[in-house]
């Protein structure tokens, strides 16, 4: 019975109606109680081969295996019912409907909310090591908070095999370490796991077996532990990657322009007198836990937040509140959640690109000179890698990681001198990820200010020259990136140490 | 007229007529049985008809008289939605040289012109007398309640010239036969027998000494008389239409009495004065045509056949 | 600022914590003017007409048979605002259903007389369960917009009652069939002893609970409380000596609003429908047949409507052709100020109730008071923007002071859940 | 099954950029059945219609007569579909512009007597602003649902016009002030060689196009082509002397419905409308007031609904309260039959005029064909279902296709490879 793979895709293809050909003859092996690793760059087909696993989408050519047995899933609730549970990518929750409703959604039995789910939903958080008020509005919640419900539906139906799409990919460490525990803990009881995660550590930590997704075909497959960082680097983008790895920039000259000033910034929405500067050149980062308020001091900068009082300044000059106004005085957001807040899914590429700077691209400021857009989405295209069909393609048809560049992509070009980065690689596969570092360093090189949150701590720690600790809202500390370490953080945004700088 | 036959060998003999027919809803029961007793009249006539459906809206009825206009009929029946909106319909066919006869309402505003004075223009008015019929209502009321007392009205639905209308002559009419009512309350009830129902229990719940209602249709008379039997008040009530529920009301003793309105005949005269003027038998200008309609109570009930 | 969902997608729900919220805190939250807004409007609506009545000298606004009244007068649109609720639930749209309402009627009217009321009956119900089905089948399987397929089967179906009528008004002219259908609709049932009732019901639930709990291992309090107050309300009753005396329709709606909040709140149905209305994409992917549940909405709006038809039939005893023409728009209105969101996913059948209630009770608040026909529509429409602002403003504070709420105690690394020994472990 | 975007949300720009798809490709792209699925449509009804009619003896359908009528009678509601279309587009709702247009009626026929037509037009028009613009505040500002807060000034404007007129139908009595109403909107305009006016324009237009490619070093081609087209139209004009006569209603539609397209389709207010309509939270974040746009559609739409009614008022000499009551229905399923999106972001004015065009041949082909009142509900509303499944289900057969003729051409990773030397470029 060991023998028989739990899962087995052969020859599975993927076109869609957009013409787009996703997936091309792949294969995939998945054993029972292992924990198998899916990797690829974005757009490589990994999530179109979970929707297949799924039984979201119906391959166009191939045949899936499940146990042995040849199977044709009819809809979602099929593929659930043999024991495959699913965490899509993007976390298609009920907003309408609390956490404990989202968690049991597809639940038998006659009653809505009978007493026993409760207790069952306790043991389940008692089981991962997680809290949560199971009756708050999903809609209320953060969106790491809604990957984390996400993660508890697919665990509750106790399934024979978990397939999880970038799980992590908007988790803070806290959370990402409950992932963890869960998948080794459950997978030793037997419970298998297909994992996709752009984070190759995790892979190489987590996982038993890895299949590399490349432009929909498969390019190898084998056990991880024949795998270290660089080669499956190297398998993923087909090429050698430059260092991505940290090289934490010194620290800016004291006497350098302070490109954006925020003096005692509150918002209701939590964030608590905020004051910080960052100076020309410097990147500086948020580092926080999940639902410390990082977001929400972007927003308050930003403006976006219209109920925020305090005062930003940017190259010493006030800034009205409200988007427009940053806008135009050179400030530049990417938020976190893309589809809510970054694309204009109607949209293609080209319209999402040139939005903000829309009337430089104009005639006469009000006429769109369209085969400038085109150009300019053209060059964002080539210089973000984003794979798709071309610049009239629809940002809702990109694979989750081009969407993020495609956002990126929007403030590149319009003379943006203060940028704030709300997780800017969520998604993001190593090679673009590598890329979007890159800019980020050369923006602060070029004379520009930068602000980056990131759950990823690695990844603050490499890009930028200062880091601010976050907690419930309010700066807790402030480090110089080359001295302080991952530990450190973790320890500072947990509220233990470091009273002794409070900002 | 004549026999079956006897119309149709003439017809072959003489011009077959073509007559445009713009109704204002045949999906309201009035309009409705006025189309009817055209068609009839039509039928025995040997004339063609053409009706368009202005389903109740003045701007589609102005449409469909552009679109009758075009088709070029001999003779047009107007049944205005909006007796303001059928003036400049009126004028458009009088320039393209169409006999046109007005039907059940008049064509001009009612405020400035007397139904009596019919729009230049036109053939013939032809319509009942609705302040007359409120009047007859007015004497019912006076009959049944000789001595007066408080009074409530349910009038139609609000921008109908019929709400004033019909309520005009009920006073005076009343008082001329020495009965004085005292409105105290005067409320919607928008044509429709649901809502007057409604009306009719709230107003007793803050009125329950009202003696009378006068409910401007026999529908909503009819609807006004099962709020006041479930309130187990004495109020006596008074319709005006002579439809078929109003009628059968009339004849059960729920409703006092009502105005007999002859929907059919009114249709088959409407059609007749054009065909007349058109044959040249009876050319007419501007003239008022009308018919009776006769106050209905129990007692003469059987005089008034319902036609809708 | 994220995007927030409409205020009103923000219900009770979210103030319990995991701990469990006590029951005392679980009926506070539903009385806030943010969940229960619609209801303050009514009060208040129901306040200054009762002032503006004793005022004017006339007999009291909140007597008996006003209030018998009002019930009896909105009971038919409620019965619509709740199927129409469950389709609005569930994410579509039906502006059929005055049209299936008078198609029932009609159908119902000129049936009784050959077939008798039962047969008429279903008929009438069948047919509307057909324009439902229809509805529902358009809607899922050929995925056309709902606004324009009900459209499109509000206009057909007026045309198939305008056929069925020929234009004329139709009454059941049988004696025997006027007398069946006036004895579904019309008169008062009495409850005596309402009180009493109640009472004993609610102290035989509370002992349920309190056992339940105390068997589950939970606290036997809530059980206790309400067996309590039952005791007490049973005891005021010989003193009091209430007794419930509605109009056969408001009973209906009752039993109808009753059931079918029921149904939605506490059976799985109910959770599957709001997951439908709310991320239908969710819902497939939990294993949920989307279709089903929406065309089952539909249906079962197709049939109620037959039956509010049948209703109207009855307290009518005639339909014309345009007969409930324009009510589509009063009971899409009820269950809007009732706070049913019109993207899906949101809303409650009860507060659909109170948002019919709030129509009829300003309709008979104007017959009451005699106001003039001309000044009816502005104050309809100024009060229903009006009603609509308070709580959707109330709403926004309740957001507001959460904020503050949670900030005046910010939760400990303990509390958070990483516990300082976990942390070495973390990468 | 992913949730698509309607039809019309994949029109015009996608396939022309980039790419560089050619001219040709481009219209054969428009002319798509998917895209432009309601034109079909209303080829087939008129079609129909024509053969209908001349099997049954009647006029010729097609008669310049009767397709100057059928403009005619829809240009008022087309015109109001255009205004609807960008309101639909901005992701709001207005149900109000019937009211608010019967509204301006009243206004400027109770004035014109008195202030002349001018004074009274501009009264009318700021009468119909001002309801804009409280539906619009009140729906940005505070906050409140569009549907409901437009039910209500749907219901309160229909108030304010009941007090206006106070019951009674108002007309215009003074002969001066009928005479300047009935000239704004009565009588045809005749635009003598249609074609050789249209044939210069499309020569100076193609010239210009050719000319600017060229400076901008693209192909001169597609300007030669239209410079050519409109050459060859030019030089047939003497042959076939066509001449252009519409009723001035046509011609306002065609202005406003033109103007607003090109605002739409060429501007970057029309652009980020789309943006506002599609993703409200994105734009704002894009540096876009999104209130502004918002606002001013609901604006927009108020000042058209209030000139549409001054029009009406000029029609029909007269306006009563209930004028135009329903009317709202019709303009939004003119521009729902349009494609246009109910829930914001797609939408195109010209298909929504389209759409107003469908349903007012069908009143027109019932009136010339003389068919019973009794059907055309029925017919009605199943025509306008199963115009919008056609288009629906042509869409979607669109799609298929498309796959099948591109599946062929994968795109390799090395193509978009993110190269080294490109990035020293950025910025
Ligand atoms: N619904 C869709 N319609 C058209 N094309 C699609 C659709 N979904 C995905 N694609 C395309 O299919 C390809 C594979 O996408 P997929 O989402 O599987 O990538 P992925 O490997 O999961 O990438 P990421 O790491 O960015 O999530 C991409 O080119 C994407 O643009
Ligand atoms: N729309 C909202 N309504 C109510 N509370 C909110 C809302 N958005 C965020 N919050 C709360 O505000 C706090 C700060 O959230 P924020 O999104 O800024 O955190 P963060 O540090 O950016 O975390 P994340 O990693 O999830 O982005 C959290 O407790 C969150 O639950
Ligand atoms: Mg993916
Ligand atoms: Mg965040």
């Amino acid at each position: 019975m060991v023998d028989t793979p739990l899962l087995s895709l052969e020859g599975v293809g993927k076109s869609f109606p957009n013409g787009t050909v996703a997936l091309r003859g792949a294969r995939l092996t998945v054993l029972p109680g292992s924990v198998h690793g899916l990797v690829g760059a974005n757009g490589a087909g990994k999530s179109t081969m979970i929707k297949i696993i799924a039984g979201a989408h119906a391959p166009t050519s191939g045949t899936v295996r499940w146990k042995g047995e040849e199977v044709v899933w009819r809809d979602p609730g099929a593929a659930r019912k043999a024991g495959v549970a699913t965490i899509m990518q993007h976390v298609p929750l009920a907003p309408t409907l609390t956490v404990l409703e989202n968690v049991f959604l597809g639940a038998p039995g006659p009653w809505r909310l009978p007493r026993a789910r409760r207790r069952e939903f306790d043991r389940l958080l008692r089981r991962v090591h997680y809290e949560i008020d199971p009756d708050a509005e999903v809609a209320d919640l953060a969106i790491g908070e809604r990957q984390m419900v996400a993660i508890l539906q697919a665990l509750a139906i106790g399934a024979n095999l978990v397939v999880m799409d970038e799980p992590t990919a908007s988790l803070a460490e806290g959370e990402r370490q409950v992932v963890f525990d869960v998948v080794r803990r459950l997978s030793a009881q037997g419970t298998a796991f297909l994992y996709v995660s752009h984070f190759l550590d995790e892979v190489l930590s987590l996982t038993d077996r890895v299949t590399v997704l490349r432009d929909g075909t498969v390019v190898e497959e084998g056990p991880t532990a024949a795998y270290d960082e660089d080669r499956l680097v190297q398998a993923i983008v087909g090429r050698d990657l430059l260092a991505a790895e940290r090289r934490a920039p010194a620290p800016v000259a004291a006497d350098a322009p302070v490109a954006l000033a925020v003096r005692n910034l509150s918002s209701p929405a939590g964030v608590r007198d905020v004051s910080f500067e960052v100076r020309r050149g410097e990147v500086v980062g948020i580092a926080g836990l999940l639902g410390s308020g990082r977001s929400e001091i972007l927003h308050a900068v930003y403006g976006a937040d219209s109920r925020a009082r305090g005062e930003v300044l940017v190259d010493g000059r006030p800034v009205r509140r409200g988007p427009r106004a940053a806008v135009a005085a050179g400030m530049a957001l990417v938020p976190e959640d893309r589809n809510a807040q970054g694309i204009v899914g109607a949209f293609p590429i080209w319209k999402n690109i040139s939005l903000p700077d829309l009337a430089s691209l104009s005639s006469a400021r009000a006429l769109p000179r369209e085969a400038a857009e085109a150009e300019r989405a053209e060059r964002a295209i080539r210089d973000l890698g984003i794979v798709c069909p071309g610049p009239e393609a629809l940002v809702t048809e990109l694979s989750g990681g081009n969407a993020q560049k495609v956002v990126f992509g929007k403030w590149l070009y319009g003379g943006a001198r203060v940028f704030m980065l709300d997780e800017p690689t969520a998604g993001v596969d190593v090679g673009a990820k590598a890329d979007i570092l890159d800019l980020v360093r050369r923006f602060a090189a070029e004379g520009g200010a930068v602000l980056v949150v990131s759950s990823e701590f690695e990844e603050i720690l490499a890009v930028a020259t200062r880091v601010l600790v976050v907690r419930e809202g309010r700066i807790v500390a402030e480090r110089p990136a080359h001295e302080t370490s991952e530990e450190e953080l973790l320890m500072l945004a947990n509220g233990f140490g470091g009273a002794h700088d409070a900002a | 007229g004549s026999g079956g036959d006897g119309a149709t060998q003439a017809a072959s003999e003489k011009k077959e007529y073509t007559i445009g027919v713009s109704n204002l809803g045949l999906s309201f029961p009035f309009p409705s049985a006025i189309s009817k007793g055209i068609k009839d009249e039509a039928a025995k006539l040997g004339v063609k008809i053409t009706e368009l459906d202005a389903q109740g809206k003045a701007d589609k009825q102005s449409n469909d008289v552009q679109d009758l206009i075009a088709q070029q009929p001999d003779g047009v029946l107007l049944l205005p939605v909006d007796s303001g909106v059928a003036q400049g319909l009126a004028d458009k066919l009088k320039a393209s040289n169409i006999p046109t006869v007005a039907v059940a309402s008049q064509v001009g505003d009612p405020k400035t012109r007397q139904l009596k004075d019919v729009y230049p223009g036109l053939v013939a008015l032809v319509t009942q007398d609705e302040p007359a019929a409120g009047g007859k209502a007015g004497e019912i009321a006076a009959q049944i309640l000789p001595e007066g007392g408080k009074m409530a009205v349910v009038e139609g639905a609000a921008g109908f010239a019929e709400v004033v209308l019909r309520y005009q002559d009920f006073p005076k009419a009343a008082e001329a036969k020495g009965a004085k009512f005292e409105v105290v309350a005067r409320q919607p009830g928008d044509w429709v027998q649901d809502k007057a129902q409604s009306a009719c229990q709230n107003m007793l719940a803050s009125n329950p000494d009202v003696k009378l209602f006068y409910a401007e249709s026999d529908d909503m008379a009819v609807g006004c008389a099962k709020a006041v039997k479930s309130a187990n008040s004495t109020a006596k009530i008074v319709g005006i239409g002579g439809s078929k529920l109003g009628v059968d009301a009339v004849t059960s003793g729920d409703i006092a009495g009502t105005v007999c309105f002859k929907p059919e005949d009114l249709g088959k005269l409407a059609l007749d004065t054009l065909y007349k003027h058109l044959t040249g038998e009876q050319k007419q200008d501007a003239a008022f045509v009308t018919y009776d309609t006769p106050a209905i109570t129990k007692d003469n009930v059987a005089d008034c056949t319902p036609q809708w | 600022m994220r995007t927030m969902p409409p205020e009103s997608a923000r219900s009770g729900a979210r103030h319990k914590v995991a701990g469990g919220k006590t029951f005392g805190a679980r009926a506070a939250a539903a009385l806030r003017p943010g969940n229960a807004g619609v209801v303050y409007a009514l009060v208040l609506i129901v306040a200054v007409l009762t002032l503006l009545s004793s005022q004017m000298g006339r007999p009291s606004y909140l007597s008996p048979t006003n209030v018998i009244n009002i019930l009896d007068q909105s009971s038919l649109v409620a019965i619509l605002a709740v199927f129409t609720t469950v389709v609005l639930i569930s994410g579509n749209f039906d502006l059929s259903i005055a049209s299936v309402s008078a198609f029932g009627a009609a159908m119902a009217l000129s049936l009784v007389g050959s077939l008798g009321l039962p047969l008429a009956m279903a008929v009438a119900l069948a047919a509307g369960l057909v324009c439902g089905a229809v509805n529902g089948l358009i809607v899922q399987l050929v995925g056309i917009n709902a606004f324009i397929v009900t459209l499109g089967t509000m206009t057909a179906v007026r045309g198939l009652v305008l056929i069925l009528t020929d234009g004329r008004t139709i009454t059941a002219k049988d004696p025997e069939a006027q007398r069946a259908l006036i004895a579904l609709q019309s008169g008062y049932w009495t409850v005596p002893h309402i009180l009493a009732i109640l009472g004993v019901a609610a102290l035989v639930v509370g002992a349920a609970v309190a056992l339940l709990a105390r068997r589950t291992g939970g606290s036997p309090l809530k059980g206790a409380v309400i067996a309590a107050a039952g005791l007490v309300v049973a005891v005021l009753d010989p003193v009091l000596g209430f007794e419930l005396r509605l109009s056969k329709p408001t009973y209906y709606l009752i039993v109808i609003a009753g059931v079918t909040w029921a149904v939605l709140r506490y059976t799985v149905i109910g959770r599957r429908l709001y997951a439908v209305g709310s991320n239908a994409e969710a819902a497939r992917l939990s294993g949920i047949n989307v279709n089903r549940y929406r065309i089952g909405a539909f249906v079962l709006n197709g049939l109620g409507s037959g039956f509010v038809g049948v209703l109207f039939a009855a307290k009518l005893l005639a339909i014309n052709p345009t007969g409930l023409q324009g009510t589509e728009l009063t009971v899409l209105a009820a269950a809007i100020l009732g706070g049913t969101s019109l993207f899906g996913g949101f809303g409650s059948v009860l507060k659909s109730v109170v948002g019919a209630l709030i129509l009829f009770t300003l309709d008979n608040g104007f017959n009451v008071l005699n106001l003039g026909a001309n000044y009816q529509g502005v104050i309809v429409g100024t009060v229903v923007i009006v009603a609509a602002a308070i709580y959707t403003i109330a709403g926004r504070q309740r957001q507001v002071r959460r904020v503050r709420d949670s900030g005046a105690a910010p939760q400990s690394p303990e509390e958070s859940g990483v516990e300082p020994e976990r942390q070495e472990s973390l990468r």
